[in-house]
């Protein structure tokens, strides 16, 4: 308790940093769960592709080597480069798991395995990484991407560690400057984006009553491949900052973060955007508070208490769902 | 022509639910269709408003051949509907709702629809009192005034209406087909499904009765109205 | 699009059309067949690369898990996550009991650990199950980590990560001997060299832990049976239908939610149990969300609400992987392909719930619904 | 406006035309539907030995949603064995009221009092128990569930087998089930719905859906049966049936409580009426008073008179 | 070797034998697990060679190193009659997990590299460890610390494995007040951010970081420490004694220090060398053991000794010079000589420092 009181700022700090990331992927856990009500199992996967993308990107590009100014240049390629590839694994999710079933009608429990299924097959593909490279023979000249497969790939970029200003105790670093800032510039855009443009209404609609929202003009397919995409770019941002804050990602790096971002989702109202970003910085500094106070290993168990506690006096979340309920 | 059904099939798995069905609706008429539970009216909306697939048949809206166009561009040419069961997006405010009805619009941001809202607003005065009441908890009655509210925020050229007068107050359904008049004089066409078949035949220009999936009989509002058998079957006599 | 439930289907239809005393005789058979499939080890279901006693425990084992996750999932509808978490209870139970604080015989661990978990069941569902729909889903998720994570931490009880080892086994009963086939080709020849004793609980023999394993998924198959042709699985249905409506009807569905709960649990907790005494070791790693989102799988799979549906996909879904071990790494890749493919080609499961006999016939005359209203969504 | 119920002669030529192509000068008579059987006894000697007098009272109750005040300070009451309408404009409170007397809404504040005893805060099943049943304005079947089923959930409503008596097979499990068994058949029979028992709920046609939530509340065997807009989406020749078997439902013992815009049905069908506007009573009494009451008038009938 | 002369000549004796290998090959802590299946391997290809009329094969449990996966494969592999031995179970907590059964079943095994000292005190007759146990290395390990680096204030940190918290608890212990704080993280897999460790890392003021753990977590670990602002000195044990350290924390590993109860490479030459030609690679972490381990058992088989009995004796008695050291085992199961050493990596590289004494 003491530690905790004498470092607050930054304990928070660090919370708020890795909260971002929850935050960011637990967007996209939201935004599908809205239009579609399906729990997105295999996000977490479309996360750990984004980190990968990165990674290869920036090893293709010899960032390792880069300083000074150049080691902008590359954030920025390797924010680029996860969240494109992030959106274009959700997409293709979507493609081969979900629209299948959606064009059978089929009932909700049946996509949460296909989404079991496909979270396997991403997860098990990039571990297997090694095989088709294997067979061309290629595997030693592409040992840096291929590598032992099931093995951690550290970020080709050397970011010295800068500490920049201080809040109270803290001296905030230049790490943890990128990810928050980033992980706000890109929440403020996605929220004016769904609430000024039609296609947050359009979501909206669809998630309520997919036949009525047709009948006001809403391409349903359309909405949900955006969804899809727009969650997979946020996934791949977080991707991004989690290397940034964890140095490395493994084909396995999702399943865990995955829980936890559907957590913090499911902790602000799942369905509610906003709910998902407050879920997500709650969930970070309740984890960062708690191993302060209990130790490292008791952070897992005050997230999850946390989570039930808050259910129980909110069943909706704290925000709330943004999908109101017919009534009797 | 504005609308024109040929020879049309919809099943719902084995079950033929409409048959053979052709009909038409004019620029500037009120058709009505009528006929018992389980006729084929709804199904015979959805279809043209493309919520169900066509087996057989075809579907022309101004002339253009509109039978394999998704359902969610139909708004786009000007087809709105209000469907049986209301489908009110239950989780979004009255005005949410509205604005909802406009999302196909091409001139949605200029401040027409605001004129539309409060013309709207005008016709069912107690969605102006709940403006921000969540839809999904509005009376059903409450709930049926918005969903047609919503249809005539498309402002469309051919507007579906599936039993409008379903748990309206006696004295709103007097002025709902009142509004379907008006409207219909200031040029929307429309077609009708009622089971309220005295009011829908005295306001129809022409008439259709459906019968266990197929036309059996078309008319003037006024011939069909006075056809004994009609009268016996669905004007229901005293009772 | 169903070859294999009309294929199940046929299959339980000509059953119910046999004489009594048929039907009892081939079920007799059948359920002999399934006691000697270890000792018969019939080629190409026979596993290669993992004994085959063992997969064909954890076959039951998993059957065991399915069944009552199905009352609570297939019957309830009450969308569990957590399910491991009743599972590692009981296992813990067995462990703490049996070996790592007091030296009880299993016989007595095994009721206990029924119990325990049984009241745990109530614990958690006693607040939780206000809460509805997916957010139960991630309650349940969440206590299941709970579990885990404190069975990690509460080191002096569960020994932490380092597990409890040296847990009993059940009494054994060494009567005699039992020969196993060999196969050559589709040959079958007595092999007196390789013998299971019947029945002692040693650690190279699995065959006597899948018998005790087999009878008490035959023992809970007939309770379940019982229950849900009662008033019981009826207001589960309607539970699950629409709470309010059923509310309304005069059913309790707080009271019976909680029931399918508990019920559920102690199920869990039995089969938690055995695992314990059949694995000798356990820790806390043992029991990772990981299996409850598989559990879920079975019982989805298996077409939520039918109890031999369940009961078939758990034992597809634990054999297959065991079965295709020669494919080494690739092995989860593939499973998950299944999975989709199953999703997709099989949207109902394998064998989706026949509501009841009366019901069949309005199913047969429900169009094949699925293309057409699927074709209809926009 | 006399009573002319069709008589059973019309429903035979009805069916007789069923499925066959009409020519100009036959009768239309689209009858898809079964035929009620209103000879069937399905009255429970509990409900029908109930004392006369006052069996629901409604006392001063309000209730508010935030700044919308659906029922304001509503009173009346329900004598055993009558059919009491209760109508009103869109939004008067009417299907609100219903929530509160049968435990889905608290009352902010006033009270309903069922055969003497205040409902308090009594849970929705626990109401179900005591003998308040209901449909729902908007039709809420177990639709998964067949015909037969959903009437037998009703019947549970009054059966107390548990866990064990099942596991176990008690005999009270045998009785309770047969006896839930007959009841089941009898309703679905008195409905019109016996060829239909193994149907599931969702496959039925509109109007027999409707038929099938009465039997599912008749089933739980209440004192009081609340019906909500039953004959919502009816052609007035259903609507016709429909009146004619609430009379019988009335005659077999059940005290009825309805809600229905038809005004002919109404006025028809009911001993005496209660109006609602704006979650307040504007007025109460026999259909006649209330057809010619000026505030009833005004703020529901409209002029013009044949709106039905 | 043993001359093959006398295995030969006891004649009858069956021919299709094998011994096992039990521990990680996939996983998070693979890469330790495939270097002891490396050096089991070369000793087998080589008496193979030598024996090409009468050969023993390899085969492996892969357990991932995880216990929960261990009693499975135990018992598939005390059901295989040919199999005479087990290399393995190669780390401690999936010895916890399998030795017991590997006792029941009367099956011998010979741990390459599970040094919780706990192992070896459960009566369990078929256990055999061939290098030094925590209870020697924890100790050099807190000696290195207080001795050579000179610190006044540590940080313990472990991973609640059984390897990890034994070990962690005997530096703790061995370190006595200049233990500064500590902290429990979960085990490989379950963790990837440790800022909160890191903050009271710093908070504590330590000048040296021991982590009781394997390299999955530590690369992670040490890369966090760095960039969070710790500037002390991070000191491990053998199972971050990997190249998948280095790997995974790059630039931040420089400097770390890690014991290990095994010999540098370069103390044993001609094995260096054989195995560099069989793969490609110099030796790592403990395959040395495992190649002197699979010896013991290869010996025995030569021997005739195949029956668990006969080879438990032949164990009990064996004594003879390996790679690493003079192999010869106590009571409980245990080497006769051990001895730990410290390496450093300098230059991306991991090199031995000095044997700690
Ligand atoms: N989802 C469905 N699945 C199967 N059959 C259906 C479905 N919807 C409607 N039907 C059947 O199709 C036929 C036509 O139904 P439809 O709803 O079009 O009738 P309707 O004329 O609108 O009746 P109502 O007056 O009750 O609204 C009926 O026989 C009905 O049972
Ligand atoms: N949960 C709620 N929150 C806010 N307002 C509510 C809620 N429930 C009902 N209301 C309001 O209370 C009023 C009464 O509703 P109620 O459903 O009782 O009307 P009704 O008389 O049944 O009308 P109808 O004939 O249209 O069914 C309506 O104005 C409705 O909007
Ligand atoms: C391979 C080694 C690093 C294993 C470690 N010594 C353990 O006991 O688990
Ligand atoms: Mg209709
Ligand atoms: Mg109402």
């Amino acid at each position: 308790m003491d530690l905790l009181l004498n470092h607050f700022w930054e304990f928070t700090i660090t919370g708020l940093a890795f909260g971002a990331v929850y935050a960011l992927i637990a967007l996209g856990y939201t935004l599908v769960y809205g239009v579609l009500r399906l729990i997105n199992f295999a996000h977490s996967e479309v996360f750990m592709w984004g980190s990968f993308a990165a990674v290869w990107v920036l090893t293709a590009l010899g960032a390792s080597k880069a300083s000074g100014l150049g080691v902008v240049g590359f954030l920025v390629i390797g924010f680029a480069a996860a969240m494109v590839t992030s959106a274009l694994v959700a997409l293709g999710l979507e493609f081969v798991a979900y629209r299948p079933l959606r064009k059978r009608n089929s009932p909700p429990l049946i996509a949460l395995i296909s989404a079991i299924g496909a979270s396997f097959v991403l997860s098990e593909a990039m571990g297997l990484r090694d095989k088709p490279f294997k067979w061309f023979g290629l595997d030693t000249d592409l040992a840096s991407y291929v590598g032992r497969p099931r093995e951690a790939s550290p970020l080709p970029l050397n970011i010295d560690t800068v500490r920049l200003f201080r809040v109270f105790d803290y001296r905030v670093s230049n790490i943890d400057l990128i990810v928050l800032g980033s992980a706000i510039v890109m929440m403020v855009i996605l929220d004016q984006f769904v609430k000024r443009s039609r296609l947050g209404r359009g979501i909206r609609a669809v998630a309520q009553d997919p036949e009525a929202a047709a009948l006001m003009g809403v391409n349903r397919d359309r909405v949900i491949r955006l969804t899809f995409v727009i969650g997979g770019a946020m996934a791949g941002a977080a991707a991004m900052m989690y290397l940034l804050k964890i140095g490395v990602t493994r084909y396995n790096a999702g399943f865990l973060l995955g829980v936890k971002a559907f957590t913090a989702a499911v902790l602000g109202g799942i369905g509610n955007l906003r709910g998902a970003l407050l879920g997500g910085f709650v969930l970070g500094v309740a984890e960062s508070y708690g191993s302060a106070i209990f130790g490292s290993n008791w952070k897992d168990v005050v997230a999850f208490t946390l989570l039930v506690v808050i259910l129980l006096f909110r069943p909706t979340g704290l925000l709330g769902e943004s999908l109101g309920k017919a009534r009797a | 022509m504005l609308l024109e059904v040929d020879d049309l099939c919809v099943n719902y798995g084995r079950i033929e639910a409409i048959r053979n069905v052709s009909f038409t609706v004019g620029e500037g008429e009120v058709v009505t269709l009528i006929g018992a539970n389980g006729a084929g009216k709804t199904t015979t909306m959805k279809t043209v408003s493309g919520l169900r697939p066509v087996r057989q048949g075809s579907i022309r809206f101004e002339g253009q051949d509109i039978t394999a166009v998704p359902a969610h561009e139909r708004p786009v040419l000007g087809i709105a509907q209000s469907p049986e069961g209301r489908g009110c997006f239950v989780g979004m405010t009255v005005q949410e709702n509205l604005d909802m009805g406009a999302y196909a619009r091409p001139d949605r941001r200029s401040p027409k629809i605001g004129e539309d809202r409060d013309r709207v607003f005008g016709l069912f005065p107690r969605l102006a009192e709940r403006r921000t009441q969540v839809a999904g908890t509005m009376s059903g009655g409450e709930q049926q005034m918005l969903a047609i509210g919503r249809a005539l925020m498309a402002n469309p050229k051919l507007l579906l209406l599936d039993e409008p007068s379903m748990g309206l107050a006696p004295k709103l359904i007097q002025q709902i087909f009142d509004i379907i008049t008006e409207i219909n004089q200031q040029g929307t066409t429309v077609l009708l499904v009622e089971q309220n078949a005295a009011q829908a035949l005295k306001r129809a220009h022409r008439a259709y009765i459906l019968e266990t999936g197929e036309i059996v009989r078309e008319g003037s509002g006024e011939e069909l109205a006075n056809d004994p058998a009609v009268k016996a079957a669905y004007l229901g006599g005293d009772i | 699009m169903n070859a294999v439930s009309s294929f199940f289907h046929g299959i339980g239809d000509r059953f119910r059309a046999l004489p009594r005393w048929a039907k009892i005789v081939l079920a007799i058979a059948a359920a002999v067949i399934v006691y000697l499939l270890p000792i018969i080890n019939p080629p190409l279901i026979t596993t290669t690369d993992s004994d085959f006693g063992a997969v064909l425990f954890l076959c039951a084992l998993y059957a065991l898990v399915a069944i009552g996750l199905n009352i609570v999932i297939g019957y309830a509808g009450l969308l569990d996550l957590g399910y491991i978490g009743f599972f590692a209870i009981g296992a813990f139970t067995v462990g703490i009991l049996g070996s790592n604080h007091a030296k009880l015989p299993l016989l007595l661990c095994i009721p206990i650990a029924m119990v325990v978990t049984l009241v745990s069941g109530i614990v958690l569902g006693a607040p939780t199950l206000r809460v509805r729909g997916d957010y139960l889903a991630i309650v349940t998720l969440g206590f299941g980590e709970i579990v885990r994570l404190i069975l990690v931490n509460a080191d002096s009880l569960t020994g932490g990560s380092r597990g409890i080892s040296n847990i009993p086994t059940p009494p054994d009963l060494d009567l005699f001997g039992i020969p196993h086939l060999v196969w050559d080709g589709f040959v079958a020849k007595v092999d007196l060299s390789n013998q299971t004793r019947f029945l002692q609980f040693g650690v190279t023999d699995s065959i006597p832990y899948y018998w005790l394993a087999l009878t008490l998924v035959f023992i809970v198959l007939f309770l379940d049976w019982r229950m849900q042709n009662s008033r019981v699985g009826r207001a589960w249905e309607a539970t699950r239908e629409d709470e309010d409506a059923a509310e309304l009807m005069g059913v309790p569905t707080f009271r019976f939610k909680l029931l399918a709960f508990a019920t559920g649990a102690a199920i869990g907790g039995l089969s938690g149990a055995l695992f314990a005494t059949k694995q000798q070791f356990i820790n806390p790693d043992n029991f990772t969300i990981l299996y409850s989102v598989l559990f879920v799988a079975m019982v989805v799979v298996g077409g939520q609400g039918n109890r031999w549906g369940v009961v078939v996909a758990a034992a597809l879904l634990t054999w297959a992987p065991e079965k295709f071990r020669f494919l080494a790494d690739a092995r989860f890749l593939l499973f998950g392909l299944a999975l989709m493919a199953l999703a997709i080609f099989r949207p109902q499961g394998l064998m989706p719930p026949r509501r009841s006999v009366r019901a069949k016939k309005a199913a047969e005359q429900e169009p094949d619904q699925l293309d057409v209203e699927g074709a209809a969504r926009v | 406006m006399s009573d002319t119920a069709p008589t059973p002669d019309q429903h035979d030529s009805a069916k007789e035309t069923r499925g066959t192509r009409v020519d100009d000068d036959t009768v239309l008579a689209p009858d898809t539907e079964a035929t009620p059987d209103t000879s069937v006894d399905i009255s429970v000697d509990e409900v029908a030995d109930l004392p006369k007098g006052k069996m629901l009272e409604v006392e001063d109750v309000t209730l508010r949603f935030g700044g919308v005040t659906a029922l304001d300070g509503v009173s009346f009451h329900i004598n055993t064995g009558e059919i009491l309408g209760l109508i009103g404009p869109n939004g008067a409170g009417k299907t609100t009221c219903f929530n509160v007397m049968t435990g889905v809404y608290q009352p902010t504040s006033g009270g309903v009092r069922f055969m003497g005893e205040p409902l308090g805060k009594r849970q929705k099943f626990q109401i179900t128990k005591l003998g308040i049943a209901r449909t729902f304005q908007n039709i809420r079947l177990f639709h998964n569930m067949t015909a037969l089923e959903n009437v037998l959930v009703g019947a549970d409503a009054h059966h107390s087998t548990g866990m064990f008596s099942a596991l176990l097979r008690l005999p009270k499990h045998h009785a309770e089930e047969s006896e839930g068994m007959d009841r089941a058949y009898e309703l679905l029979k008195f409905m019109g719905l016996d060829k239909r028992a193994d149907e599931l709920a969702r496959n039925l046609p509109y109007g027999d859906q409707r038929r099938l939530e009465i039997a599912r509340a008749l089933a739980t065997n209440p004192k009081l049966l609340c019906l909500d807009e039953p004959a919502a989406g009816f052609n007035p020749a259903e609507k016709a049936r429909l009146m004619e078997l609430i009379q019988s439902i009335r005659d077999q013992g059940y005290t009825v409580l309805l809600i229905e815009h038809d005004m002919k049905l109404v006025m028809g069908v009911t001993d005496r009426i209660v109006v609602l506007e704006f979650g307040k009573k504007i007025a109460e009494g026999l259909p006649a008073e209330i057809q010619d009451n000026p505030a009833v008038i005004a703020a529901y009938l409209g002029v013009d008179e044949d709106a039905s | 070797g043993t001359t093959n002369d006398a295995g030969s000549g006891s004649g009858g004796k069956a021919c299709d034998l094998k011994i096992g290998f039990f521990g990680a090959l996939t996983g998070d802590a693979a890469n330790l697990g495939i270097n002891i299946k490396n050096g089991a391997e070369l000793a087998v290809t080589q008496y193979n060679e030598k024996h090409a009329d009468c050969k023993v094969t390899l085969t492996s449990f892969d357990s991932q190193g995880d216990p929960s996966i261990a009693p499975g494969l135990a018992q598939k592999a005390v059901t295989d009659k040919k199999l005479v031995g087990i290399v393995g179970p190669a780390f401690s907590g999936e010895s916890k997990a399998a030795d017991p059964i590997f006792d029941k079943a009367g099956l011998n095994i010979i741990t390459a590299s599970a040094t919780n000292p706990a192992l070896s005190e459960n009566g369990w007759k078929t256990f055999h460890r061939i290098l030094g146990n925590d209870a020697t290395q924890g100790p050099a390990a807190a000696k290195y610390i207080k001795d050579i680096l000179k610190a006044q204030k540590v940080f313990v940190s472990d991973d609640t494995s059984e390897y990890g918290k034994g070990l962690a608890d005997i530096v703790k212990k061995d370190l006595g007040s200049a233990v500064a704080g500590s902290d429990e993280t979960a085990a490989d897999g379950k963790q990837d951010d440790f800022s909160p460790t890191v903050t009271k890392a710093k908070a504590s003021g330590a000048t040296v970081f021991f982590y009781g753990g394997y390299y999955s977590n530590a690369s992670k670990l040490v890369k966090q420490l760095k960039s969070g602002g710790f500037t002390g000195t991070f000191v491990a044990a053998d199972g971050v004694k990997d190249d998948g350290f280095i790997k995974g924390a790059g630039a931040a590993a420089e400097g770390a220090i890690l014991t290990c109860p095994c010999l540098p490479p370069d103390k044993a030459a001609d094995f260096s060398a054989a195995y560099k030609k069989a793969y490609n690679s110099d030796p790592a972490t403990y395959s040395a053991e495992a190649y002197d381990a699979a010896n013991v058992f290869l010996a025995g088989i030569a021997a005739g000794k195949t029956s668990s009995a006969d080879m438990n004796a032949f164990i009990a008695s064996y004594s003879a010079k390996g790679v690493t050291k003079n192999v010869k085992f106590d009571a409980k199961g245990e080497p006769s000589e051990v001895s730990v050493w410290a390496y450093k990596v300098t230059g991306g590289k991991i090199v031995p420092d000095q044997e700690i004494k």
